[in-house]
């Protein structure tokens, strides 16, 4: 019994560290422009696609692979937001978020005509057979996922907390204009938070592509649930998107092993608008913290 | 004095927010046809008292009542509907609708309509329509923006939009107006305007006013009585002239052994 | 309403009418049957949306609701198609009260969440509950009334744009009525509207309602004009797409929602000759009309007409 | 500025796609056949090789001369794995190229909503998806035929081998699509029929990326082998989450397994997978007296050499449908109403891709369990067991 409910929640970690990942990348973009930009699941696969084209295609070594797919998914990033976010002076909220759904078709698009329709896979980040608990086994390259995941959040909050960059792309969402007048560059924060979005994204896209294989259009399913995950949590908060993700995850998994696999989608559906009648803010996030943000 | 018998009475009320108490055993009276004045430091409480008339906070423990009817905790639509209409610190206009429409929409209170009925009504300007923007013409003229009838809300100078809003609020024929610091951003001449146009309220519609102000000129000037909220608990209530002179308010608003000169705006 | 809206109706209308006496070709009216669908459901999403400010991702659960209780009614239980489509329209009503008023607490991104999570809940019912499972099932009645039954694409396309007219009138009507000044009112400030005595929960309950309608409506209609269903037609990407076409449109006029609705289906058509490659293309000429149509479609073109009007009466 | 340079590109592409709209006038005579594939979208994975077989066979055929000195021309039209789009691409081929018949759709589900409108337009229609609902009832689908084996054929293939393998417990986990819930209604039905217990039905969405939980329960159900039924990566996953699991039992997968791609993709893990595939992914290892052995050889190399990748299973299925047309064509003539009755009573003992045809007024599909072999992945290549 043990075996198989260990088994359950490795599988849901291991499902839940992907949307995670995707939760962090809509807080950084959110943090600072209010926009979801649901481009964001495209960025995961752009990751994923690249890595196997530096690494497979283009056989680099291991790390160079790495930091090209980073510096060319930053690029993605950069000029998104510098096409088409940046020459929009004061625009609808709405309307940029349709503008996000257009721009990952766009990148859908160009995916599909530079890797065609197929999957991809490239060996996992260190080879070896799978690490056995109480008979349960979970995959090496699943520890790789959860320990980047933790490792990009705490990143994350150094940065955000410890360094004025970062505390000047917070200030840039709450409220633009008082940003600006404090000297604040915000146009060079969102492109930053566009840059970083892309990067998280990336990141998340390398690690589970061993595991998951990564094709063209996998990107609006990773959209919408870490979009789901970042809810839950509370938008704008990482630790709500971590946790967020990873209720999501084990929430699938749980549901499947114990109630019925065609329907762990829907349950998860549920209970993440449970929670979101009973804090209609995500679990993080108080209602006065919301009350400070339009959306 | 206006009147002897209470509008709204309220009633030992208690609210606290997170442990922290922002009324504490509230007792008030507004009797029918007077002007009442709150005024109090800032964090008194004097806008949860407001919201709590209102609708839009739940009060702990205490009852109000209107025209001897309970009206605590029902909901703010509610609440409107008996004749409680209200104004706000931060205007809230309907801002990208016309001045008009503002007033129009002021005067569904008194005029519903069925929502899924509205689409069968095939003609042109209904009758009920035509008599509404009369109404509301009317309205704006009295209150002197009879010549920006047609100007979107949030292009109004902020004097007017307070203005506006008092409009919209006396759209619903109310029995009693809370007027949340209508004079905040207004300057002298705008703050006799609007001074004006509450005395004309009361004198001309018979409407009773609740109001909340830091201008103490306009609270001297306008009021029938004035109450004094501090820390959550009424520490006077009188006619002006007994405020003015009551020590405790004297010493809530600027400590011990200083006097409040008439027409000192304590907020600036 | 006012006599202009009502002439651009009378025009518009006239000129749909015509429209099948001009183009033989069944597969040009057939896109147009689809148009008014999803017409249909962006008339509904622009009430709710542009008019009482509420974000939906959801309308394709309507949408499916309809297509799937008037079709399991009229193919497994013998029902007349018309009684069908009528039920259909009942249980959507229920299934917006039953999202409605949980979501009345949610705003802006998180309403979008609430309202995503139900219609990939009823996604999730239908692939796993519905008739046919993810495979769908077919053989569905056309629509029918009195015995005649409504077959060629040319009677249908009439069928479905005579209902669109309905549905536009009833709308324009609404949205110039009392209800839609409130509604707007509404989008502005949900305070400031219950201080003046509007209902504001029932109001948007009411709101959603009228939007899963015209959603379950829509979703009948489609269900016999084509005569099969299977989930996929009702997922989120429908969802997104009657989204897509309110603000192509103009979310803030009810003309935005038709010609948005027409522009978005219209479109991939066009693009066919590309190949594969449309979806670039199609993701680009969107980019390209949001970001330089912000407004929407309908709203600039008005603006534009009204501005060389002006310019004539000023040289006169 | 900037506004008018969008408003530029923004007309020229329009001005572009309506030319091209309109371009696809006249030409001379050619016998027009449509397709329609789901090229893109979920089901790309069915569409993208029969449209590339599609237009591999328009090339050979006009190059050798064309039907009885008529040019091919074969329309292809993408669905994008949707059904409105379907019934578009339909009309559009029917009303404005005018064919004599239509090859495709790809999925079961866009088939059906074809049903009607071929019956409408008196147009033979030869599907390229399995289900059997599409071509039964055959009265109600009269113009309306099929190449794919019946989903039930590949199931039974699966049940046939484990009977003799003595197998009688199985787990099945199926992908929550069209695709697999054919497969999964299928194994059902037949499991009766071979005396085979299902102890476990799990199922998963299109683009899951763990499927450990449900293997792990069908594992705990007692079952004695795994059958999956999906396509696309989704099966990739499955088999290493077997391999890691090291569940001790054999995994079978659906004929949708049937491509050298997925042994690259799922590595190592794949050794041992046992699925029924068409003789097209096994030509290599028949006899050479088999009767389809030829035409596999030639249709695999040459779609090799022009696409350098495999044709597989679904390409085969496009390759049977237009070889019947032009077969047809070729016999009567441009008539819609003869080309049908041909394919109907004419195609007998008929070698195609996807097995030995026998189409008749009774069976609008005419294939059986014989078309499948049961291959096993061994040493990274297939193997056929006996």
């Amino acid at each position: 019994m043990l075996t198989v409910f260990l088994q359950f929640l490795f599988s849901g970690l291991t499902i839940g560290a992907v949307y995670a990942l995707v939760g962090i990348g809509f807080n950084i973009i959110y943090n600072s422009t209010s926009i979801i930009n649901l481009a964001q699941g495209e960025f995961v696969v752009i990751g994923g696609l690249l890595m196997w084209f530096f690494s497979e295609s283009l056989k680099l070594p291991f790390f160079a692979a790495v930091l090209c797919t980073l510096i060319s998914s930053g690029l993605v990033g950069l000029l998104i937001e510098r096409l088409t976010i940046k020459p929009l002076k004061n625009p609808d909220l709405l309307l940029m978020i349709m503008i996000t759904i257009s721009v990952s078709i766009v990148l859908r698009g160009v995916l599909m005509f530079l890797f065609g329709k197929e999957p991809y896979v490239y060996p996992p980040f260190t080879e070896g057979e799978p690490i056995n608990i109480y008979g349960a086994i979970i995959q090496q390259q699943t520890l790789w996922v959860i320990s980047i995941t933790l490792f990009c959040i705490i990143l994350l909050f150094l940065f955000f907390k410890r360094t004025i960059t970062g505390k000047a792309m917070l200030a840039c969402a709450v409220n633009p204009t008082a940003a600006k007048l404090a000297g604040v560059n915000v146009s060079k924060m969102v492109m930053l938070s566009f840059i970083l979005s892309a990067i998280v994204g990336a990141i998340g896209g390398m690690t589970i592509t061993p595991i998951s294989l990564m094709e063209y259009d996998k990107g609006p399913m990773l959209s919408v649930k870490g979009f789901c995950a970042a809810i839950m949590g509370g938008l704008g908060s990482n630790r709500g998107a971590v946790i967020g993700g990873f209720i999501i995850g084990i929430l699938e998994s749980m549901t499947a092993g114990y109630v019925h696999s065609g329907l762990k989608d829907a349950v998860a559906l549920v209970i993440l608008l449970l929670i979101l009648f009973f804090k209609p803010s995500g679990i993080f996030i108080t209602k006065s913290m919301s009350q400070l943000r339009k959306f | 004095m206006y009147g002897v018998i209470n509008l709204l009475s309220i009633k030992g009320v208690f609210k606290n927010f997170g442990g922290l108490a922002a009324l504490q055993n509230v007792n008030l009276n507004v009797r029918q046809g007077e002007i009442k004045a709150l005024i109090g430091p800032n964090g008194a409480g004097k806008t949860t008292l407001l919201n709590i008339i209102s609708g839009i906070h739940r009060l702990d423990k205490g009852e109000i009542l209107f025209k001897d009817e309970k009206i605590n905790n029902l909901p703010p639509s509610k609440i409107a509907n008996k004749g409680i209409s209200r104004t706000f610190q931060h205007v809230e206009l309907f801002g990208n609708m016309t001045v008009l429409e503002n007033i129009m929409v002021g005067f569904y209170a008194r005029n519903k309509t069925s929502f899924f009925m509205d689409g069968f009504k095939f003609s042109f300007i209904t009758d009920s329509e035509k008599k509404i923007y009369k109404k509301s013409r009317e309205f704006l003229e009295y209150v002197k923006l009879g010549h920006k009838i047609n100007e979107i809300a949030l292009n109004l100078p902020i004097g007017e939009q307070r203005i506006l809003e008092i409009a919209r609020a006396l759209a619903t024929e109310p029995g009693l107006i809370l007027l949340d610091e209508p004079a905040a951003g207004l300057n002298i001449r705008e703050t006799r305007e609007l001074g004006e146009i509450i005395k004309r309220i009361r004198e001309e519609l018979g409407i009773t006013i609740l109001l909340v102000e830091h201008d103490m000129e306009l609270v001297m000037n306008i009021s029938d009585s004035v109450a004094v909220l501090n820390f959550g608990e009424i520490i006077a209530d009188g006619t002006p002239m007994e405020v003015q002179k009551n020590r405790d308010v004297i010493v809530a608003y600027l400590g011990e052994e200083e006097e409040v000169q008439p027409g000192y705006n304590v907020n600036t | 309403m006012k006599k202009e809206d009502f002439m651009v109706f009378i025009v518009f209308f006239i000129f749909v009418g015509l429209l099948p006496l001009f183009i033989e070709s069944n597969y040009a009216l057939t896109i147009g049957i689809f148009s008014g669908i999803n017409a249909l459901v962006a008339i509904g999403l622009c009430i709710l949306m542009g008019y009482a400010g509420q974000v939906s991702l959801g309308q394709a659960g309507f949408y499916g609701i309809g297509a799937y209780v008037s079709s399991i009614l009229s193919v497994y239980y013998g029902f007349p198609v018309i009684l069908g489509i009528l039920s259909a329209m009942i249980v959507s009503a229920i299934a917006a009260v039953v999202l409605a008023v949980p979501a009345l607490r949610l705003k802006g991104h998180y309403l979008a969440v609430a309202t995503l999570g139900f219609g990939e809940i009823i996604y999730v019912i239908l692939n796993e509950w519905g008739p046919g499972g993810p495979s769908g099932f077919g053989d569905i009645p056309h629509f029918n009334i009195a015995g005649y039954s409504i077959q060629t694409t040319k009677e249908s396309f009439y069928f479905i744009w005579i209902i669109v007219a309905i549905v536009m009138l009833y709308s324009i009507n609404l949205t110039k009525s009392n209800t839609g000044r409130i509604l707007r009112a509404m989008h502005d400030s949900d305070t400031a509207c219950e201080a003046i005595g509007i209902n504001v929960p029932l109001l948007k309950i009411k709101v959603f309602i009228l939007s899963a309608l015209y959603a379950s409506l829509a979703g009948s209609l489609y269900s016999h004009y084509v005569t099969f269903i299977s989930p996929s037609s009702f997922s989120l990407f429908y969802s997104i797409l009657i989204l897509m076409m309110v603000i192509v449109g103009g979310s803030k006029n009810l003309w935005g929602a038709v010609a948005g609705a027409i522009v978005i289906t219209v479109l991939p058509e066009l693009l066919r000759k590309f190949q594969e490659l449309d979806i670039l293309v199609y993701g680009f000429i969107l980019t390209l009309t949001l970001m330089f149509f912000r407004k929407g479609l309908v709203p600039i073109i008005s603006e534009k007409i009204k501005n060389v009007r002006g310019y004539k009466f000023a040289k006169h | 500025m900037k506004k008018a340079g969008a408003v530029f590109v923004l007309i020229v592409l329009g001005l572009a796609s309506v030319f091209l709209f309109l371009q696809n006038a006249e030409a001379k005579e050619p016998y027009k056949i449509g397709a329609v594939f789901a090229v893109t979208g979920p089901a790309s994975f069915l569409g993208e090789p029969e449209k590339n077989t599609a237009l591999m066979l328009q090339e050979q055929i006009n190059k050798a001369g064309g039907i009885n000195g008529h040019p091919l021309e074969i329309i292809i039209e993408d669905t994008k794995s949707d059904e409105t789009q379907a019934v578009l691409s339909a009309k559009k081929l029917l009303e404005n190229d005018k064919v004599l018949a239509i090859i495709g759709p790809s999925t079961t589900g866009e088939s059906m909503a074809l049903v009607p409108i071929m019956n409408n337009a008196k147009t033979p229609l030869i599907s390229c998806a399995a289900g059997a609902p599409i071509t039964m009832p055959v009265k109600e689908r009269y113009w309306i035929f099929k190449t794919p084996q019946y989903d039930t054929s590949a199931v039974e293939a699966i049940y046939g081998y484990m009977k003799k393998q003595g197998i009688s417990k199985v787990g099945i986990i199926t992908i929550s699509t069209g695709f697999g819930d054919a497969g999964r209604k299928a194994l059902h039905d037949m499991a009766p029929k071979y005396g085979i217990t299902i102890t476990a039905d799990e199922k998963y969405g299109p683009k899951d990326s763990d499927m450990t939980t449900q293997l792990t329960k069908i594992k705990a159900s007692g079952a004695r082998a795994v059958i999956n039924w999906s396509v696309g990566p989704g099966q990739v996953i499955v088999t290493k989450n077997w391999s890691a699991l090291k569940m001790g039992i054999p995994l079978y997968q659906s004929h949708g397994w049937g491509s050298k791609k997925n042994i690259e993709l799922a590595g190592k893990a794949a050794e041992g997978v046992i699925a029924p595939l068409g003789r097209l992914v096994v030509w290599d290892k028949l006899p050479d007296k088999h009767p389809q052995k030829a035409l596999l050889k030639k249709y695999t190399q040459d779609y090799e050499a022009k696409y350098k990748g495999e044709p597989g299973t679904f390409g085969g299925h496009a390759y049977d449908s237009i070889m019947m047309i032009v077969e047809a064509l070729k016999k009567v003539g441009p008539d819609k109403k003869k080309i049908r009755d041909y394919i109907e009573t004419k195609i007998k003992k008929w070698p195609g891709t996807g097995g030995i045809f026998n189409m008749s007024p009774e069976d609008h599909c005419g294939l059986d369990k014989t078309a499948f072999e049961m291959v096993v992945v061994k040493n990274g290549d297939w193997e056929i067991l006996k």
